[in-house]
């Protein structure tokens, strides 16, 4: 198990955007969290990743409890994170936007008189290739198509070596074609690097295609937990979710 | 210290508290709307007392000349809003805040200057326009008329406001727009003409503020300088941009202030900053601000 | 798209050769200016020196600080205070007033971090003018709006020529100092800070503590070029510490050009050089000021060294092409 | 002049005869003016540098100083140190003056002092007159005709405490900086010396440039004072002036402070009569034959009336002709001896230049605030004219100081 | 004729992405535009409606020529424009973010009761703030804000992303019967089974130019170009 939620509870104003859930992540599952608009999706993430901070309940990381550490330690520990809308350095080059995790991860951030070009230029060029930017390696950010910036967004948070990586909807607004070479490459990920991942997806093609293990949130609360299987037999899910597209 | 003391420390805190008021709303308006922290907002108010002396003494109008003049000079102002707005910060919406700053920076030295030329350095003065030149009596205590002058536009400029902003549908755009003007374009409104007016608006008031100012006390170069600082200490208290805040700003500055005065009078500026400081440490965005993200 | 990025190693900028031109210039300069000029160079190196540590936390780290006048002031009285009143050695007095400056920032620089955008802007606005309110008021210990007078360098460096070598080196060595460190991981957090700071929270970097000896690297170089000044022409006064001259470096930057390293130190050095040129004829200075930053900021976007480059890269660019 | 060198040119109004001008061609003797064209400085500079002007050209119509012309030019400081120390060094090392004249804020003055003193160029101080320039920080390339902020409030004081001589309780206001700080301290000085038992019950310090005194108005009127000692002026003693007059302050005050020509041409009526004023010498304060004459030029010059400003910049230019004369030399050490004792008759009635600290025995002027038919605003009446030498500080007060700030001399 | 677009060049800033687009919509039709991530899809759209003007070329709204003209001209002659990003006011409230577009034209069938039945979470959500809702709700949010204007003309980009299956159903439906109400519809989507669901004809584009164009029945006929542009 490597991360596990007890009783989280997050409230803004009167309404209960989580509500009392309790979940776990194994090591090396691909994750799902599924669930209509505003049932909490985000929110949840976000409680995970320290961009809330919860009303009640604990958050743990390999055993470790991580309810109120901020982001940055969090991320420290391996906790990573994409944005639901593309977050991406729009005036730097793809590389350096990769460089940037990289000098995060080894900790050299500190380091004020060295010359940051210096380092690390394979293994970047290894993560290039691993989502296929390397041919525009040195476009900025702000000027590549929205599915290449969906791929940055990844190859950035690789960069950190994250132990569990938290996607919010990768694939929305992909092609099919898109769509497919992401699933692609999360499984990838997962098999070679051993990763864990977590995501939210309303692609149900996504979410059955490539999740080990499916949560599912209405209203804040979890209303199922399981196999891709067993949540599709769900009655409740059905009614409140997929209505007949899983 | 006696009651009637304090009250009347307490009523020079509003007056400075309500001319604060007209200046920053102004600011804090243009703020709000066009993202635009205009730093030649004081210049204008200053070009606005320098005009309604100016216009006042051309005029000739015996009793109520003033007000005429005070109309008369914030209609002027309003047009060079209107310039400055139509000339120089329409080509820079699309560039970032930083440009937009030191544009209307530049804009102090450029006005700052042409105060200097056109009027020299000279400091004028206007009386006091009737019916405001005798003093009330409160608590058997005199207090000027003419600051009850103030105050009370201070409330009717305030009331105007916040009818404008929270009230009409004009509010609603001009809040929208803060946000993200090309989809409010998008959405079939005129931008250009919201943002101008907004602009114009904001001149006339500074205009306005300047032009009460100059019976209150005298007309000089360098009352741009002394008035923007303590207006960016108002708005930031209150919270950039709301206009609850900017009242509250003005009231908490004024009495800062007043009573700073009374009490440790070589530190009664310090303690505005210190007030801002404080506030912020507690609360960054000011107290009726919102954090940005 | 992008032709020349794999030559960017060779572009004119990194090419270093004009630097070499640039420095033999600055050293021979005393025997080719008249001792007016000289001292106006001198000045130009010190204001170019404040715009640099300004243009750190600005073009660098994306936050635009309008109180910097108060380190510079800060450096400024600093070693004033301590070789006039307390008859401090000068090189010790030197050093203090830079420390004092950091100090400064590192103590102001805990709140500002915390805020992004114009609300920094305006934060630091507000502490720099709280710290010339408290110098400006505090009339027993600071002299108040007389300012500091007596500031003398030791002997050796008493002439013009003397101190002007003096500040050259200073200049240069700072300059690469800071050059350094825009260039280092360091510098390049910074720059993802500008860039986009959630998104660099999330890599792991506390953004607060990054931000905050930025503002304290720049705090203390903007406090090296006061402590340069103060001596320079032998006195201080609040009036370095107003927020007005804060707004000199950002003139002196966006004129320049903030996305280049160099771009403040030729803004600045167009600024002072005109300024003394033309308040021989005029004291309507700032009105052209005002109208020479408004062309900037309409026809040269990228300021004046922006513009250039792009000239020039263009030219290059065309060249390759043909 | 040198041909194309960019500066600020007297422009002779009055052209000196073509023959003076050939006989005296070689080698003029270079003016520079220094003034502070910015904020509330601005005026006073204006006034200054054209009282500079109209006596430089009175001199070079009479063919100039020992047979050489003088060149002005004239600089601005933006009333800041740093710009004030660049533009002197400016003038001494590129326009290579003789002589310098200025500046009006007292904080530029000191810095500009330090430079000038350095390169040992001569500096007639006429508007800035902290004491520290001739006292504290003493150089011998420095005089002042003006009185200082000493002398001018312990004038100031007596006056007053002649008019209130039952006045005990006092408070202050004045504007905060080296003026207003030097003015106050020597009022408080003098007022325990002639009222043993007084004492100051509030001092107000608004910043210069302050545009409202309604929280100072309300926080010095809580304090029930006998009278109150001012040394606010020019705008903000307008402004003052405006808001006090609403809460009866005139009429249960008694109150004193620079009540000048400009100030009454922006009050206008709303000047009170009978408050007491304190001035450094124009036209209604010393109606001399020579200073009525002044007067006639100066309108014909500038369609307005003089004031003190331009008067002491006016005597300043004549006190450098006297002593250069005397010295029948530019150089500047034969010249700074010259001075030394020197009398002038001027404006102002005549004066000495004491040799000790090069201060001049200027007059300080105080009277009451009346209506005249004869001007468009209000003037003074019953003016007492004290010389320097009655309230300057002793020679031996001087030695004093200079012993705690190390001057030696 | 709805809209016609004859041989556009757009830019971003000096790069070029749209290569001579031509196009039309007839009144009353739906039309999609399918093409891989970065075909210009947006581009197109944004240059209908005047954020991103072409350099070149025609575009003619109901037989006048719009482009070059500012984006509230386009927007008040009737076309409506639904952006992928969302872009809703956060310091608003639903209601008053619906609100701020209302347009009353001739002939009007948009008012808020009806976008409100259309969505109902949204009339849940009424006071709350824009910057609060859930990715789909801002989705929602903005295709009522723009319905609100009346259009004659629906620029719809990407309206089903982000959302639930059984909102996106639900959405297909009230589209089907906005286009039944006569609303011309011009649809970017990469979900191709809701786009085809909805259109009469399709335009497949790729790198910034139409490389096909035909009725949704030629283009399910035709295998090759499905699998080449868009892999289905
Ligand atoms: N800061 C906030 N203040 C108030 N309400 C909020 C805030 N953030 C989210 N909400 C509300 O909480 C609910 C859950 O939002 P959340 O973003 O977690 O949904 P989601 O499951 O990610 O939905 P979607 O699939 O549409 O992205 C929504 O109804 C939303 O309006
Ligand atoms: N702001 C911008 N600056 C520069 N180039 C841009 C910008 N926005 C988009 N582009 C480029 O324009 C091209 C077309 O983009 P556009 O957004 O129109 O594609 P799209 O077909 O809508 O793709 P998607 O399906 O991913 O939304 C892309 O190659 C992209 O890199
Ligand atoms: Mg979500
Ligand atoms: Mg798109």
């Amino acid at each position: 198990m490597i991360l596990e939620t007890k009783k989280l509870v997050k409230e803004f104003g009167k309404l209960l955007a989580t509500n009392n859930v309790s979940f776990s992540v194994n090591k090396g599952d691909i994750h799902a969290i599924i669930g209509p608009n505003g049932a909490g999706k985000s929110t949840f993430f976000n409680l995970i990743t320290g961009y809330h901070i919860p009303d009640s309940g604990k958050v743990f990381f390999k055993g470790k409890e991580i309810t109120k550490l901020p982001s940055y330690r969090r991320c420290r520990l391996g906790i990573t994170r994409s944005f639901q809308i593309t977050s991406i350095y729009p005036k730097l080059t793809v590389y350096e936007s990769i460089l940037m995790a990289l000098l995060s991860r080894h900790r050299v951030t500190l380091n004020l008189f060295s010359s940051a070009d210096k380092y690390f230029r394979e293994e970047v060029w290894s993560i290039l290739e691993d989502v296929g930017l390397a041919d525009q390696a040195h476009v900025n950010g702000d000027s590549i198509s929205h599915g290449d910036k969906k791929r940055l967004e990844l190859a950035v948070t690789l960069g950190t070596k994250p132990e569990l990586l938290l996607l919010d909807e990768p694939t929305c607004g992909m092609s099919p074609e898109e769509t497919e070479s992401i699933m692609a490459m999360i499984k990838n990920l997962v098999d070679k690097k051993g990763l864990t991942i977590l995501f939210t997806e309303h692609d149900m093609g996504v979410v059955f295609g490539i999740a080990r293990r499916i949560s599912v949130l209405h209203q804040g609360s979890m209303i199922a937990d399981g196999t891709p299987e067993e949540v599709r037999a769900s009655e409740e899910v059905q009614k409140v979710y997929l209505g007949g597209a899983a | 210290m006696s009651f009637d003391v304090l009250f009347n420390q307490f009523l020079s805190g509003i007056a400075r508290g309500s001319m604060l008021f007209l200046v920053a709303s102004g600011l804090s308006l243009t703020f709000g709307v066009l993202r635009v922290l205009n730093f030649a907002h004081g210049s204008l108010y200053m070009l606005g007392a320098f005009l309604t002396y100016s216009i006042w003494k051309w005029l000739l109008i015996p009793v109520y000349g003033f007000y005429v003049a005070t109309l008369l000079s914030a209609l002027v102002i309003a047009g060079i809003g209107l310039l400055i707005e139509y000339s120089i910060l329409r080509r820079l919406y699309a560039r970032g805040w930083p440009e937009q700053l030191l544009a209307t920076y530049a804009l102090i030295l450029i006005i700052t200057d042409t105060v200097k030329w056109f009027w020299g350095g000279e400091f004028l003065s206007i009386p006091r326009p009737e019916p405001f030149t005798k003093a009330v009596f409160l608590f058997g205590f005199p207090f000027p008329s003419y600051n009850f002058f103030i105050i009370i536009l201070g409330l009717v400029l305030v009331f105007f406001l916040w009818w404008l902003v929270y009230k009409t549908r004009l509010g609603d755009i001009i809040r929208a727009a803060a946000h993200d003007r090309d989809m409010v374009s998008a959405l079939g409104i005129p931008i250009p003409w919201l943002f101008t007016s907004i602009f114009v608006l904001g001149a006339f008031i500074a205009g306005l503020s300047g032009a009460v100012t100059a019976p209150y006390g005298s007309i000089a170069l360098g009352m741009d300088i002394e008035i923007i600082v303590e207006c960016f200490a108002v708005v930031v208290i209150g919270g950039m941009g709301s206009l609850p805040g900017t009242l509250l700003g003005s009231f908490i500055v004024g009495q800062v202030y007043s009573f700073g005065i009374m009490y440790k009078p070589e530190l009664a500026l310090a303690f505005i900053f210190m007030v801002m400081a404080i506030v912020l440490i507690i609360r960054p965005w000011g107290i009726f601000g919102r954090p940005e993200r | 798209m992008e032709a020349n990025t794999t030559d960017k190693k060779s572009s004119w900028l990194k090419s270093g050769w004009w630097l070499i031109l640039l420095v033999a210039a600055g050293l021979a300069a005393p025997y080719v200016i008249s001792e007016f000029y000289l001292l106006i160079l001198g000045e130009a190196l010190i204001m170019s020196l404040f715009a640099l540590s300004f243009n750190l936390l600005f073009g660098h780290m994306g936050q635009l600080p309008f109180g910097q006048a108060a380190f510079y002031g800060l450096g400024g009285y600093g070693i004033a205070m301590l070789l006039t009143k307390y008859q401090m050695n000068f090189w010790l007095s030197f050093v203090a007033g830079i420390g004092l400056a950091a100090l400064a920032g590192l103590i102001i620089g805990i709140f500002c971090v915390r805020l992004r955008g114009i609300y920094f802007s305006i934060l630091t606005l507000a502490f720099g003018q709280l710290i010339f309110v408290i110098i400006y008021k505090w009339h027993d210990f600071t002299g108040g709006d007389d300012g500091i007078q007596g500031v003398f360098p030791p002997e050796f460096l008493k002439t013009s020529v003397s101190y002007y070598y003096f500040v050259l080196l200073v200049f240069c060595i700072a300059a690469f100092i800071l050059w350094r460190i825009t260039h280092s991981p360091f510098g390049y957090i910074l720059k993802a800070m500008r860039e986009n700071s959630e998104r660099t929270e999330f890599l792991g970097v506390p953004i607060a503590r990054y931000q905050l000896i930025a503002f304290v690297i720049s705090a203390a170089f903007a406090g090296l070029a006061g402590a340069l000044w103060a001596p320079f022409y032998r006195s201080v006064a609040p009036s370095t510490l107003i927020w007005i001259k804060s707004g000199e470096p950002v003139m002196a930057t966006i004129l320049g050009g903030a996305g280049l390293f160099f771009g403040p130190v030729l803004g600045t050095f167009i600024i002072t050089f005109f300024h003394a040129y033309i308040l021989g004829f005029t004291h309507f200075w700032p009105i052209i000021m005002g109208t020479l930053i408004l062309i900037v900021i309409f026809f040269l976007p990228g300021g004046v060294l922006g513009f250039i480059k792009e000239k020039l890269d263009n030219r290059k660019k065309r060249g390759q092409q043909s | 002049a040198q041909a194309g060198t960019p500066a600020l040119k007297a422009d002779t109004k009055t052209p000196a005869p073509k023959a003076a001008v050939k006989a005296d061609a070689k080698d003029p003797i270079r003016l520079g003016a220094i003034w502070d064209y910015a904020g509330p400085c601005y005026m006073l500079s204006e006034s200054a540098v054209q009282g500079i002007k109209i006596a430089v050209d009175e001199i070079n119509a009479k063919g100039g100083i020992i047979g050489r012309k003088i060149d002005l030019i004239v600089r601005d400081t933006e009333m800041k140190v740093d710009v004030g120390a660049r533009e002197t060094k400016d003038l001494i090392l590129r326009e290579k003056v003789h002589f310098l004249i200025g500046p009006c804020s007292s904080g530029v003055a000191l810095a500009v002092q330090v430079v000038q003193a350095e390169s040992k160029v001569l500096r007639i101080t006429c508007m800035a007159n902290t004491e520290a320039q001739v006292v504290d920080k003493f150089t011998p390339y420095v005089a002042q005709v003006v009185p200082n902020t000493y002398m001018e409030a312990i004038a100031a004081t007596r006056f007053m405490n002649k008019k209130y001589p039952a006045a005990k309780k006092f408070c202050t206001i004045a504007p905060d900086y080296e003026f207003g700080r030097r003015e106050e301290a020597a009022f408080a000085e003098e007022i325990k010396r002639l009222v043993p038992d007084s004492e100051i019950l509030y001092q107000a310090w608004p910043k210069p440039g302050e545009k409202d005194f309604t929280s100072f108005i309300t926080a010095i009127m809580a304090q029930k004072p006998d009278a109150v000692h001012s040394s606010l002026f020019g705008g903000d003693l307008v402004a003052f002036t405006k808001q006090a007059a609403p809460y009866g302050f005139f009429e249960k005050i008694p109150f004193i402070a620079l009540y000048d020509l400009p100030v009454f041409v922006a009050l206008g009526n709303d000047a009170p009569d009978g408050v007491m004023a304190f001035g450094r010498g124009c036209f209604f304060m010393d109606p001399n034959p020579k200073m009525m004459e002044f007067v006639d030029k100066y309108r014909k010059a500038r369609g307005a009336y003089p004031d003190s400003w331009a008067v002491q910049a006016y005597d300043s230019v004549y006190l450098l002709k006297a002593a250069v004369e005397k010295a029948k030399s530019s150089d500047t050490e034969k010249v700074i001896v010259a001075m030394e004792g020197i009398t002038l008759d001027s404006l102002r009635g005549k004066f000495t230049i004491r040799p000790l600290d090069h201060m001049g025995s200027v007059p300080c002027y105080q009277g009451v605030i009346a209506k005249d038919p004869n001007y468009p605003f209000k003037i003074w009446k019953d003016v007492v004219r004290v010389p320097g030498d009655q309230v300057w500080r002793s020679e031996e007060g001087v030695r004093e100081v200079w012993k705690k700030t190390g001057v030696t001399r | 004729m709805m809209i016609e677009l004859k041989d556009i060049h757009t830019y971003y800033g000096t790069s070029h992405i749209l290569f001579g687009i031509s196009m039309h919509v007839e009144e009353g039709e739906s039309v999609c535009l399918l093409g891989r991530n970065g075909a210009g899809k947006t581009t197109t759209l944004k240059s209908i409606i005047g954020l991103t003007p072409p350099k070149k070329g025609n575009i003619r709204f109901q037989g006048k020529e719009i482009a070059g003209r500012p984006p509230y001209r386009i927007a008040r002659m009737g076309v409506g424009f639904v952006p992928d990003d969302r872009r809703i006011f956060p310091d608003l409230t639903v209601r008053q973010n619906i609100l701020l577009a209302k347009k009353d034209r001739e002939g009007s069938i948009w008012n808020l009761d009806r976008v409100y039945s259309l969505f109902p979470k949204l009339k849940d959500l009424d006071s709350n703030m824009g910057g609060h809702l859930s990715g789909g709700e801002q989705q929602m949010l903005t295709i009522a804000r723009t319905l609100m204007t009346n259009p004659s003309l629906l620029l719809l980009d990407e309206p089903g992303e982000g959302l639930a299956p059984l909102v996106v159903k639900a959405m297909g439906e009230q589209l089907m019967e906005i286009k039944k109400l006569g609303v011309t519809m011009l649809i970017c989507e990469h979900n191709v089974g809701l786009a085809m669901s909805l259109s009469d004809r399709a335009y497949i584009m790729d790198k910034g130019a139409i490389r096909y164009q035909g009725t949704i029945s030629d283009l399910k006929a035709n295998e090759e170009i499905r699998k080449k542009y868009l892999m289905v």
